[in-house]
């Protein structure tokens, strides 16, 4: 009773999507009855985040849970904080391996290149053979990494079919109007999250595209299921962060409580949602989902 | 009193200059040949990008028109003397409150905004009552409301709606009477019209097949026009006009001189917040929904849209039109650079060396009409 | 005395822990030049700026025109008919001179209800009133930044004219003009005084006081050392009042005697 | 020269000031008090939270050396009149020339080190040549720089490697004569003293059980103090550090009395871009990669730091000691409210605030020392 | 002729479109103080500016003792013994009066190899040549922005003093000055005289000069109208020559004479 448990992310205060890790952390700590933390660096810069990890770890808690957006930057102060008895569990980004090699409980989660690529398999499953990645945080090495995985995926060089949207919604609609109208012969959108697809989505009804033109995100929110209930989008790629917040506070608390650990890693997402099953997703989209 | 032959009509001590150079100095100057410049390039390299279609030209008209709704806030209170680093949160702040009154409160819309608006006129006013009664430069005031204003935009929606992102704004605004002021768009039958008789493009696929590219003018860009042509109205011909420059050229000497700086100053904070309220209110209309993010790094877009224009960042000099053309080559290469298939990123090196470029230009305008040293 | 159109009564004004007016009274009538001597820091400045509203005084009264009077800020006391043209010039050089002639009294004009500045007339009487003066603008669009000291001077003192003020205050407006320039504005503090305006006049220069005072008032640390008609008093006992007491005279006395 | 009875010792239009008051009131005093009121605060506190083990203290002194190390530069810079808002950009474009270098072209990372710093020096020196040259405010001019260098810290890596982020440095480093001083520890062997008599805690576990959990004194913190050390001593007991005042004060009068004002900017805008290339190659060296983030809003924070610490935001007046305080506030309170449990959300709201406390006192002290109305 | 210090032949110096010198020629020996008179924008300070290195001329050669010399920036000039109290004052309000006294002249201690700021001395030299001038500091390290005006003046002058200049310029040191502070001014000037530095004295005021002067020169719109020799020339002379003729004695004969 009363464990301590710090969760580390590295984005903007701002984002929405980690705000359902927040979220799900929280409800985990009132479930099992732990002390839990949500902590992350303002700007999104890594090395900030990489003291906020030390920091936590001087705070002596019992289990720290972090992603690892950047092995470089992150390795020490993890390994640091693992070798000063504190229990580590890496979510999010990074991989399996390096969560292993740093001595990490676990990983639970899905790296972000392996997610984009698989995308772009089912992309070109689908007959698509070029693609608008809108990058609506340009800055951020996962993001990047989202679009080259499709891009890998599809089997295409990515080059300049990633555009630097940046985060005004009036901005990324009109850029990626400007874009298409451009490039007319433009198979597929690819958005990262709400910020860039709920504009993407009105730029597509604006230019008459919407349902047309084939159209895959990351991470869910309440446009994005609207999208695709209506058949805009055709597909969402579910991480599903609520588990990557919940379960490792629940794998903590019953490892500190009971000595019990499952063996294997988690995958946290079933990978894609479409328009089948949303009434769930529906209702707590940006929530919990 | 006519002892005085220093100062007769033909004095040799200046050289001449040309009549027509004289007629074309003027605070706007650099920003016409910049426009101009900035057109004629785009119009060589991307023509048949579809940048200048119908469908092109509201695309960039709408990114000029954001930027012209916060320069022309930002133009004034600069002119005044003063800038507001705060506006891009204020942006944030201001969306976010109308999101958490109309969504999480329920509250009618054209309660939500109205009260929004009184909100945010209010932080301007404090903003300036500080400036003012201080003395600290607003630089570091507003650097403070910039943080402040953000944190709220943040921590609100997180405590009550645990989300950082509020939507459904749209569905709340359905029916009501004060939302499509800010939301909605004009001359949808003319261009109806217009695609029918086929000097517009109509679509040719998907869902809208058959219905014109452009259904109507946003109410953005009526905004963003409005807000041009009253400020500009407002600063050259008017007498309240004349105290802002003198507000912003010397305070002092405007003081001593009976004009009452202290109002003239909070009212252009306050109007700067207001310019920003209705940027917000657009935008959350048009999109149906508030982010935490929203708004981040306006407060510079606002203040180099305005500095290309022409007008001096430390006050006493500057035009609407000028800034609301800087709002335009901004809005323009932004979106040009896409059509003309340049590498994005590559976007903001490009911006730094225009805002270079136009202000060099323009301080050597400047001191031609000036005849500051 | 009651005809005096203000009456500055027992003026104090600290300014934190300055005291820069310990208690001065000054009366200025009709149509005379009342002169304002005393060495830097004597308090002339902060003294006109609680006559023209700038700021308010500590303790003390004024009348004007008899009734007791309070300024809120600058607008008030030109409102009341008192002008000003102070120490540093209210001039905004970045601005044309038509804006700064008018700048805080510009002229309106009612179009659709709504008063619009009427710059045309502005603009018009810029330049005639600057012709009086025997200055020929460019055009009244001529940023003041282009204009001499003097001029500048002379913009300052013919606006304040213009507004047809019952007390016109100058501020030591000879301190760094040459002797053309100097000329011309005493002689314009003559006609104004001629038009039965009452004038204020600071000045370090004992001889400019002479050539346009008729009355002659000297402070000294925040105090006056008394008020004498023209005619009463001398180039000399002004001088060394001025100065503090003969002292001075005593120690430089080659210097001091022939530089003023 | 003796009829000057106008400066006797006593002088009867002065009130009494108290010979105590006269001996605090120092530029710096705003941000000692400000330091004790942080430290007083989160003893009170957080005092059990860990933040004040030696973990928890090595952990907001880096953060605050962190601070310190550009604050350092702004604050001779503000002090030279001039501010720099390209800083952040300058870290992440600094951080990116060294990944390329010594990654992308395999160079040694000793040429990479001393390459970066050639160059940024020499962009500093060309923002202030800019200013110089084209009497610009700085505002502007470095603006543009913020862009235009973010813009290239984005670009390279894109399109030498695909990636925002490049890693591997520290592989490459190793062995390196140069890396170490920058992203070395010093002083290891008194630290493995003190955790084997049990000073500080040890490892309980991993491959490094048994070795203190504090092993040496990051590079970064011998930086910091030695460029706050180097900055108080330039500016406080140097030629050159009189030059810097009176090149803020005023630089017209400087410049007839004899001071290279040209110089002295330069030189300052070059000794920014120095402390931000350090910023940036400790950074690298430590964590190994650069990215196209580093450093966001770095200059805002190093600004802010400086202000709290006393100095004029237009120049001529300020200190180094006070300008690391500043740092040390900012860094204590931004890992502080962390370890109390304050909402993140909120530190933004906080710094706003002490912010606004921060200079309003320091304007207050100000105005008491130099008499300035 | 060949022992003047600083000889200027036929200086020009042009700002853009505006011709501020049109050749001006101007000599100064040790020991005399020449004075520098001219309306308004004659073009003393831009003359006298060049003579510090502040401009460099348009055309035009300066000799400074027989050799020809081209001073590349202020610290050139001032190296070469020409000390300058510019018209707007060459203070730092914010800084202390010893950091301002010695400000691009500040004595250096060495320690450990490296040139340190001697505070000390320069605190003791500061407070004693203050003491000199007649002015009581309340500590070396006390503001200049809290002095009155004329006490920076005299800080400036005491530093251009003490650095041992072989020309001494002074550029309308008077023209915001009281009484007691124009005499002591003046007699500082005296006295430099005396110590066989040459003074170049730049005024409006008539008397003034006459009151120091050894020789006059005056300028009007960019050229010299002469220069004559102390008891060569009147007051009346001099006075009419920088009005510009004697036309503006006619225009406004009562105020024109009384005034100056
Ligand atoms: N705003 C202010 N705050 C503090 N002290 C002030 C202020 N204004 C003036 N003083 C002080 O009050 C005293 C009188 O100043 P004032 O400007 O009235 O003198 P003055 O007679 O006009 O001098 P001068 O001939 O130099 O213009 C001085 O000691 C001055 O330092
Ligand atoms: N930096 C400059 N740029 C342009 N014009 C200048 C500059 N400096 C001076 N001038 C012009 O040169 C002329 C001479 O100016 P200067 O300051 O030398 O006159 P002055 O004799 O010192 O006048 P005053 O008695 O008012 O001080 C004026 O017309 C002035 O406007
Ligand atoms: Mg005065
Ligand atoms: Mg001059």
């Amino acid at each position: 009773e009363g464990e301590r448990y710090v969760l580390v992310s590295h984005a903007p205060d701002s984002d929405s999507w980690w705000n359902t890790i927040k979220n799900g952390v929280a409800l985990a700590g009132e479930q099992m009855g732990v002390e839990v933390e949500y902590r992350n660096p303002p700007t999104g810069d890594l090395a900030d985040m990489a003291r906020i990890i030390e920091q936590a770890a001087a705070s002596g808690p019992d289990g720290i849970i972090t992603t690892l957006a950047d092995y470089d930057v992150l390795s020490g102060p993890i390994s640091d904080a693992i070798s000063s008895g504190v229990d580590v569990i890496i979510i999010n980004s990074g991989s399996p391996d390096q969560a292993r090699e740093l001595g990490a409980l676990m990983y639970v989660g899905q790296p972000e290149y392996d997610a984009g690529f698989a995308a772009g398999q089912r992309a070109a499953g689908d007959g698509i053979g070029s693609f608008l990645c809108v990058n609506h945080y340009i800055n951020s090495p996962s993001s990047t990494e989202r679009c080259q995985g499709f891009a890998d995926g599809l089997g295409v060089e990515l080059g300049n079919q990633m555009i630097d949207s940046g985060q005004d919604p009036a901005e990324i609609k009109n850029k990626v109007l400007a874009y298409l109208s451009a490039n007319p012969e433009t198979e597929a959108v690819l958005t990262l999250g709400p910020t860039s697809a709920d504009p993407t989505i009105l730029a597509l009804e604006e230019n008459g595209m919407a349902g047309d033109i084939y159209f895959g995100t990351f991470d869910l929110g309440e446009e994005i299921v609207k999208g695709l209930k209506s058949g805009v989008i055709n597909w969402g790629i579910d991480q599903q962060p609520f588990l990557q917040a919940y379960l490792p506070v629940i794998v903590l608390a019953n490892y500190h409580r009971y000595g019990v650990l499952p063996g294997n890693n988690i995958n946290s997402g079933p990978g894609f949602v479409t328009a089948d099953g949303l009434t769930k997703v529906e209702e707590f989209a940006g929530e919990y989902r | 009193m006519t002892g005085s032959t220093q100062t007769g009509i033909a004095d040799e001590r200046i050289k001449e200059t040309s009549f027509i150079r004289k007629a074309l100095i003027r605070p706007e100057l650099g920003g016409i040949v910049g426009t101009i410049a900035v057109f004629t390039f785009f119009l060589l390299t991307a023509a048949d990008s579809g940048m200048f279609n119908t469908q092109g030209i509201l695309n960039w008209s709408v990114v000029s028109a954001q930027f012209m709704i916060i320069a022309v806030g930002a133009c004034l209170l600069m002119i005044a003397g003063e800038f507001d680093l705060s506006v891009g949160s204020m942006i944030g702040f201001a969306g976010m409150l109308i999101a958490i009154f109309s969504v999480t409160l329920s509250w009618p819309v054209w309660v939500a905004i109205l009260l929004t608006f009184a909100i945010c006129i209010a932080i301007g006013a404090l903003n300036g009552f500080i400036v003012i009664r201080t003395g600290l430069p607003s630089f570091i005031v507003t650097l403070a409301f910039l943080f402040i204003l953000r944190g709220f935009t943040i921590f609100f929606p997180q405590t009550f709606e645990r989300k950082t992102i509020i939507g459904g704004i749209k569905e709340a605004a359905e029916g009501d009477w004060l939302a499509p002021v800010f939301g909605g768009k004009i001359g949808g039958p003319i261009f109806t019209w217009l695609g029918d008789v086929g000097i517009i493009d109509v679509f040719e696929r998907g869902t809208r097949a058959g219905e014109p590219v452009v259904d109507g003018i946003p109410m953005l860009i009526v905004w963003a026009l409005g807000l041009v042509i009253f400020g500009h109205v407002l600063l050259t011909r008017t007498r309240f006009g004349n105290w802002i420059f003198a507000a912003g050229g010397d305070a002092e000497a405007a003081r001593n001189s009976g004009v009452p700086v202290t109002k003239v100053k909070i009212q252009m904070f306050m109007f700067t917040a207001f310019c920003a309220t209705v940027f917000a209110t657009c935008q959350v209309m048009e999109f149906g929904s508030a982010g935490a993010d929203r708004g981040l790094l306006k407060e510079f877009e606002a203040i180099i849209a305005v500095v290309i224009g022409g007008a001096l960042l430390t006050g006493g000099y500057g035009s609407v039109i000028g800034a609301a053309l800087g709002a335009l080559i901004f809005g323009v290469v932004q979106q040009g650079l896409f059509f003309a298939g340049v590498e994005s990123s590559l976007f903001r090196v490009f911006l730094g060396a225009i805002l270079l470029g136009a202000v060099i230009l323009n301080t050597y305008i400047r001191r031609l009409i000036t005849g500051e040293r | 005395m009651s005809d005096a159109i203000i009456q500055m009564k027992n003026i104090q004004k600290h300014f934190g822990s300055v005291i820069a007016l310990a208690g001065v009274s000054v009366d200025v009538f009709p149509g005379e030049c009342h002169c304002l001597l005393g060495d830097n820091g004597a308090g002339k400045s902060t003294f006109i700026k609680t006559m023209s509203g700038v700021h308010k005084p500590t303790a003390g009264e004024i009348f004007f025109e008899g009734k007791p009077m309070s300024f809120e800020d600058p607008r008030d006391a030109m409102e009341a008919g008192i002008a000003t043209v102070h120490q540093h010039l209210a001039m905004i050089p970045l601005m044309s001179v038509s804006r700064n002639f008018f700048m805080g009294n510009e002229p309106v004009k009612k179009k659709f209800g709504i008063n619009f500045l009427d710059q045309q007339k502005a603009d018009e009487i810029t330049m005639q009133e600057m012709r009086k003066m025997g200055i020929n603008l460019r055009g009244p669009d001529q940023a003041v930044g282009t204009l001499s000291g003097g001029e500048r001077q002379t913009v300052a003192i013919a606006r304040a004219v213009y507004f047809g003020a019952k007390v016109l205050i100058l501020d030591e407006p000879t301190s760094a003009l040459g002797v053309r320039q100097t000329a011309n504005v005493l002689s314009t503090v003559h006609k104004v005084r001629e038009q039965g305006i009452g004038v204020v006049f600071i000045t370090h220069n004992v001889r400019h006081a002479l050539a346009v005072g008729d009355r002659f008032t000297v402070l000294n640390r925040g105090q006056t050392l008394g008020t004498a008609k023209r005619g009463e008093i001398e180039y000399d006992e002004l001088h060394d009042m001025m100065a503090g007491g003969d002292e001075l005279a005593k120690l430089v006395p080659e210097l001091g005697k022939q530089a003023q």
